[in-house]
């Protein structure tokens, strides 16, 4: 197996709070110590209810945040030390993201065919026609007209807007595309069009994808591996059939459980209490014990310790 | 189906919006019937008309721009599109409430969760501030809001969306309404959090002997939830059934192709089923059936007239005639 | 509160210091020899000479500047060329006319304009809205000057209800005070009512489309509360913003409306005092005008707090 | 919408057509209806009026003094023979290019101040102290203050006024230029490596252009009534320029006795600042239905 694209080693993120200087100044612990790592044309799904920290660990990874503490490599350099700067500006032109809400991820007075020749024009060195050939190339692989180059972005629904979003990210074809909820604002018949069109291109280009979203039937279908957030930290990370079929997080377990099935009775739940804790002020044992129903003593005092529960699938527990 | 077994029945209902100086079609047609203490899911996409058609029922859909076009809803014998706004506002909030997607914009900013539970119970029983305020702590305990004596002097924005969610519920259910409306009720929220939301609607459901109209695009939460199932598209009721059939056996292919495409949690799929194309414009729906440019299985005559809704039992109505045809061959 | 009250103020205190230094560099920006501005023409050399000591003109920029600042802090604002009387002394003589007129003002615009703008947002599309927001519009297009002059045209010269022009003091009795001021304070108020009436109704438009209007319909509340509990309440912040700014209109504007209806207040003591090109008096006057206005946007953010319990100041 | 946008078989809008589009929607407007042809009108007074009138608006006639508006003074006389009409006409004239001036030259600085401080963190705050600085002298005020350092001439006119509109207009420019740079799409620039320079370029101003196209044509108004304002005190452009403020101070004396001297430039003064606030209002609910400017 060759070296892995991305390795996030102890990675931790704390932002300062707003209007609170000196004394009583406070900070949110947005992410704690997360480690994990992707492999090339693989697709890490990384889950978490909202405020978990996983779309914190996704802006990390292309540099919007930089990190606190612990270590980022991309493509072998590293992207959190010394020379940050010049490594991220080194590996830029590999890295790649997709937001959310397609709506806003369009400026709305630029045409969709300079939106989507931007990192084109900003990397340099494409003359016009090279340029031309480049937006109705991207255009094509996204499945939109050609016609669409001087259209507005308005004139799209939600679904082709997401394409249209995913063909700039394609512009100077990448190798890593992080892609943070990216199919969570569209409705069902344009979400599974979305997914599609991602694993195609995944198969034709052999990108690797940082897959964001906390809808855990989304996530099964379109990764290799799975990460489970809570609370800041990586709970449980495991190749998806293991995570799915055996989770040993009594989070992950919860977490499955409580999505409501379309299909076949409802099991009986061991529906979780309360919510998260407050991350301004993180509890100093595990993050889940607060709502954890096996939770013990020791739990609320020690953090618990990462451990192997099969081949590649570890959990931070210390019930395993 | 006896009309008195309904405690409310919505009939023809045809809602238009004003949009660029034009008459926009947003429902069509639409009949739904809840049966005393049912609880039925309406399930679409957006732009389905699902949203509209249940604010509707309360008149809140905004009154300049929106016109009802034709249609009736019965409630206890009589009209509630042609009812005096004093009348209806006796029964909004009274007798049938209503809860909203995002508890973060639904809740007054200005204003303590104790002063908005209180409010209904002042419009509706006349309560002085000091026992709203009294009742205002016991619904906060009936949601089971922890602490609820030093909640009920909170604003809005320093609770969880969860707890907002529970405040909304408890403004909901504070005169005990026979009919509680639930649009989008966990959408904004987590999955965990949704799940105990659901678990406290089901519980206050049998506890208060309510009938429920649950709106949401997520068919999981309305097989959960649902004693009868109302599936939208494009502002038309396209199939509707009462148990869990429409699953097991959709009657339309708009259903069949919404549940194929959702990702299944339970195993590992290759690849998902599509539904090819988009929602149609609202502005200029296809002509014959509305679902037909993107349907599989169109015949030349969906193309040409617009389809009925077809009983096929005691139990399912399909607007697929060749469907319908299908079976009862 | 009150260490809002002592932070806020701490903030303004920069804000303050560079109004400062803006009012002192206007006199800088006289072209050629300020002195001889002032002087008028055909001065002597001597009075010449005279005015550019007086004003410590032959002095190096910042040991001005140094010199003005100092002696503002100890209150003195420096002694008017042509009244024979010091800046302050001048500017506390005709404050309270001014403050009068704008207490009067106030007390028309703020109910009238909320009441109007809230009215239009409430009939919003109708002929009524329509009709208010014409008034409105009007009212911020029209000069004030020209309709003071067609005011006492009417009402004071054809019809004789109104005193034309001067002032009567507060101790002369309320209803002499107010019958002198009402004229110029209805003529004044025009431009602000429909100020806040425009602002006011975008403000409620805005509020009224929000999903907690929705809920408090759905709770059955009568329109009459969802009005004015739901949406006016939560408009109180950007009224309360253009209340402030509507203060800097009633300064700007009580200037035209002293001139016209010859009440002896502040802005009509800048205007003479700018025609008589008694420059210390300008200063002075700009100076404190500046001072009022900070002051009152303390107020303002202060109030934001009592209003809307989601601010907060650290 | 959708539909069409997918179908390849039509062909995208030229510049030309979406232009025409904009105005279709904007004329559709009755408040931009209005104000346009009240503004129009004004212009062509103001442009065409002294080639078919060509009475010199400062020409004095003391036979004809005080004269009532009739066939050969449409407007009347003043107190010094002078014809109201030409006066007015002249004064039009003056009235718009203020406005125009002021409008410009306070957005070029409101638009570099506000960019700049919406852009650049590190100067925000003290690019903001000074504009609350500068906005706690009233307009008027401040006018006044400048107009009397520069002397009393229609370009200290127009300074004053545009550096008295600045603070505003900064603001709003900072204000989009806050929410603007925190969107996703200037991320994604980011996440590509765009400079500060494109995303300003690029993305901040051309989405500040509709708020600030609202609030100069607002700027244009009171623009306009403070010229009229600062003239009428004696502080404006000097007395014998023919200006709307000048001829109503000049009128004021004889206002009963002959009331048309102050009459028509009062009725200029207002009809040009209402067909502004009109436009101003049409532009705001096409452009940006959530905006919420003015002043």
């Amino acid at each position: 197996m060759t070296a892995p694209i991305v390795e996030v080693t102890n990675v931790s993120k704390i932002f300062p709070m707003n209007g609170t200087r000196g004394r009583n100044a406070q900070s949110l612990h947005a992410v704690s110590n997360v480690s994990f790592s992707i492999a090339a044309e693989e697709t890490l799904g990384l889950v978490g209810e909202s405020g978990s920290g996983k779309s914190t660990v996704g802006r990390m990874l292309v540099g919007i945040y930089p990190a606190t503490s612990g270590q980022i490599r991309l493509f072998g350099r590293d992207i959190s030390g010394d020379a940050a700067k010049a490594n991220l500006k080194a590996v830029r032109r590999r890295l790649q993201f997709v937001f959310q809400d397609p709506q806003a991820a369009l400026n709305p007075r630029m045409a969709v065919g300079d939106a989507i020749a931007e990192p084109l024009d900003i990397t340099g060195g494409f003359d016009r026609r090279q340029r031309q050939a480049r937006i109705e190339e991207l255009l094509d692989m996204v499945g939109l007209p050609r016609s669409a180059v001087r259209r507005y972005p308005h004139e799209f629904s939600g679904g082709q807007r997401q394409r249209i979003v995913i063909a700039r990210a394609l512009a100077l074809q990448p190798d890593l595309i992080v892609c943070d909820e990216a199919v969570s604002a569209l409705d069902v018949s344009m979400q599974a069009q979305v997914v599609n069109l991602l694993m195609d291109l995944q198969a034709q280009f052999g990108l690797s994808y940082l897959f964001i979203a906390h809808d855990l039937a989304v996530v099964r279908s379109v990764s290799t591996r799975v990460a489970v957030m809570y609370a800041g930290s990586i709970v449980e990370i495991a190749p998806r059939r293991a995570l799915y079929e055996s989770p040993s997080h009594p989070y992950t377990r919860a977490l499955l459980d409580a999505v409501p099935r379309v299909r076949g009775v409802a099991k009986p739940r061991e529906m979780l209490q309360g919510e998260p804790p407050s991350l301004i002020d993180p509890p100093t044992g595990c993050r889940f014990a607060s709502r954890c129903p096996l939770v013990e003593t020791r739990c609320r005092v020690e953090a618990p310790p990462v451990r192997t529960v099969g081949s590649g699938h570890q959990a931070a527990c210390h019930l395993i | 189906m006896q009309p008195s077994d309904n405690i409310l029945s919505i009939e023809k209902l045809t809602v238009q919006f004003r949009s660029g100086g034009r008459w926009i079609t947003a429902v069509q047609d639409v009949n739904l019937d809840l049966a005393d203490r049912e609880c039925l899911g309406i399930v679409g996409e957006s732009g389905s008309g699902k949203s509209v058609t249940a604010l509707t029922v309360l008149g809140l859909h905004p009154p300049k721009s929106t016109r009802i076009a034709s249609g009736r809803i019965r409630y206890q014998g009589r009209d509630l599109l042609t009812l005096p706004p004093r009348a209806l506002g006796r029964i909004r909030g009274a007798e049938i409430a209503m809860i909203f997607q995002d508890p973060m914009s639904s809740l007054n900013p200005v204003l303590t969760i104790g002063d908005q539970i209180g409010e209904t119970l002042r419009i509706h029983q006349g309560l002085g501030a000091d026992d709203a305020q009294k009742k205002a702590v016991e619904l906060l305990d009936m949601v089971r809001i922890p602490d609820a004596r030093r909640r009920v002097a909170e604003y809005p924005h320093r609770l969880s969306g969860g707890m907002r969610q529970r405040v909304m519920i408890a403004m909901a259910i504070a005169c005990r309404p026979k009919i509680l409306i639930a649009d989008e009720p966990t959408t904004a929220l987590d999955v965990t959090v949704q799940a105990q939301i659901l678990n406290l609607l089901r519980e206050l459901r049998r506890e208060l002997g309510m009938s429920v109209i649950l709106i949401s695009h997520d068919m999981g939460v309305i097989s959960e939830f649902t004693d009868k199932i109302a599936v939208m598209y494009a502002g038309q009721v396209v199939e509707d059934a009462v148990g869990a059939g429409l699953f097991e056996q959709p009657m339309h292919p708009y259903t069949d192709g919404l549940l194929r495409a959702i990702p299944d949690i339970d195993s590992d799929t290759a690849r998902l089923a599509t539904i090819p194309g988009s929602i149609p414009d609202p502005g200029r729906p296809p002509e014959g059936c509305r679902f037909h440019p993107r349907c599989p299985e169109a015949v030349p005559t969906c193309r040409q007239t617009a389809p009925a809704m077809i009983r096929l039992s005691e139990q399912r109505q399909t607007r697929c005639p060749p469907r319908a045809a299908r079976r009862s061959a | 509160m009150l260490r809002l009250v002592a932070v806020r103020l701490t903030h303004a205190v920069p804000v303050l210091l560079i109004i400062a230094v803006l009012a002192f560099l206007l006199m800088q920006l006289l072209p050629g020899d300020p002195a001889v501005l002032m002087a008028g023409d055909g001065a002597s050399a001597e009075a010449i000479q005279q005015i550019r000591e007086r004003l410590q003109l032959d002095r190096p920029l910042w040991e001005q500047l140094v010199s003005w600042v100092t002696h503002l802090l100890s209150g003195d604002l420096g002694t008017s060329l042509t009244l024979n009387q010091t800046v302050v002394s001048a500017v506390a003589e005709r404050l309270p006319v001014s403050l009068s007129l704008a207490v009067v003002s106030i007390a028309i615009t703020v109910p009238v304009g909320i009441l109007l703008g809230v009215i239009a947002a409430a009939a919003r599309d109708s002929w009524i809205d329509v009709a208010v927001m014409a008034i409105a519009l009007l009212g911020v297009s029209v000069p004030s000057f020209w309709i003071a002059i067609l005011s006492v045209i009417l009402f004071s010269v054809t019809l004789g209800w109104l005193p034309s022009a001067g002032y009567v003091p507060l101790s002369d009795g309320f209803l002499p005070w107010l019958l002198a001021l009402l004229q110029p304070a209805i003529v004044l108020a025009l431009f602000q009512v429909g100020f806040l009436a425009r602002m006011t109704r975008s403000a409620m438009l805005d509020v009224l489309d929000q999903d907690f209007i929705r809920t408090a319909r759905a709770k059955g509340a009568p329109e009459s509360r969802v009005l004015w509990k739901h949406g006016f309440r939560n408009t109180l912040i950007a009224v309360l913003t253009v209340v402030g700014y509507i203060f800097s209109l009633l300064i700007g504007g009580s200037v035209i409306v002293e001139q016209v209806f010859a009440l002896p207040g502040v802005g009509r003591l800048v205007v003479q005092a700018v025609l008589a090109r008694d420059y210390p008096l300008v200063q002075g006057t700009l100076l404190l005008f500046g001072f009022i206005f900070v002051l009152i946007n303390i107020a303002t953010d202060i109030l934001y707090v009592v209003v809307d319990p989601r601010v907060r100041y650290d | 919408m959708t539909d069409a946008a997918l179908d390849p078989a039509t062909v995208a809008p030229s510049a030309l057509q979406r232009g025409a589009a904009l105005a279709r929607r904007l004329f559709r407007h009755l408040s931009f209806r209005i104000g346009f042809v009240i503004v129009a009108l004004l212009v062509m007074v103001a442009v065409v009026g002294p080639l078919l009138h060509t009475a010199d608006p400062t020409a004095m006639q003391m036979r004809f003094r005080f004269r009532p508006p009739s066939a050969r003074f449409w407007m009347g006389t003043d107190a010094l023979g002078r014809d109201i009409l030409s006066r007015f006409v002249h004064g039009a004239r003056l009235s718009l290019v203020i406005g125009l001036w002021v409008a410009i030259l306070s957005g070029i600085a409101g638009t570099i101040f506000g960019v700049l401080s919406g852009y650049v963190r590190a100067i925000d705050s003290l690019v903001m102290r000074i504009m609350d600085a500068l906005l706690a002298f009233p307009p008027i005020l401040l006018a006044i203050g400048i107009n009397a350092a520069l002397g009393p001439q229609v370009h200290s006119v127009i300074i004053a006024l545009s550096v008295s509109y600045i603070p505003r207009t900064a603001r709003i420019v900072r204000a989009s230029a806050l929410v603007v740079r925190e969107l996703d799409y200037v991320q994604a620039a980011r996440i590509s490596g765009a400079s500060g320079l494109r995303i300003v370029l690029r993305h901040i101003l051309p989405n500040s252009v509709g708020p600030l196209l609202v609030q100069l044509t607002f700027v244009f108004a009171y623009a306009i009534l403070a010229e009229a304002a600062l003239s009428f005190l004696g502080i404006g452009p000097p007395p014998p320029t023919p200006s709307w403020g000048n001829i109503i101070a000049e009128g004021r004396d004889y206002s009963v006795e002959a009331w048309w001297i102050m009459l028509f430039p009062g009725l200029g003064i207002s009809l040009a600042a209402l067909g502004m606030n009109l436009l101003g209002d049409g532009l705001r609910d096409v452009l940006d239905p959530r905006l919420k400017i003015e002043g």
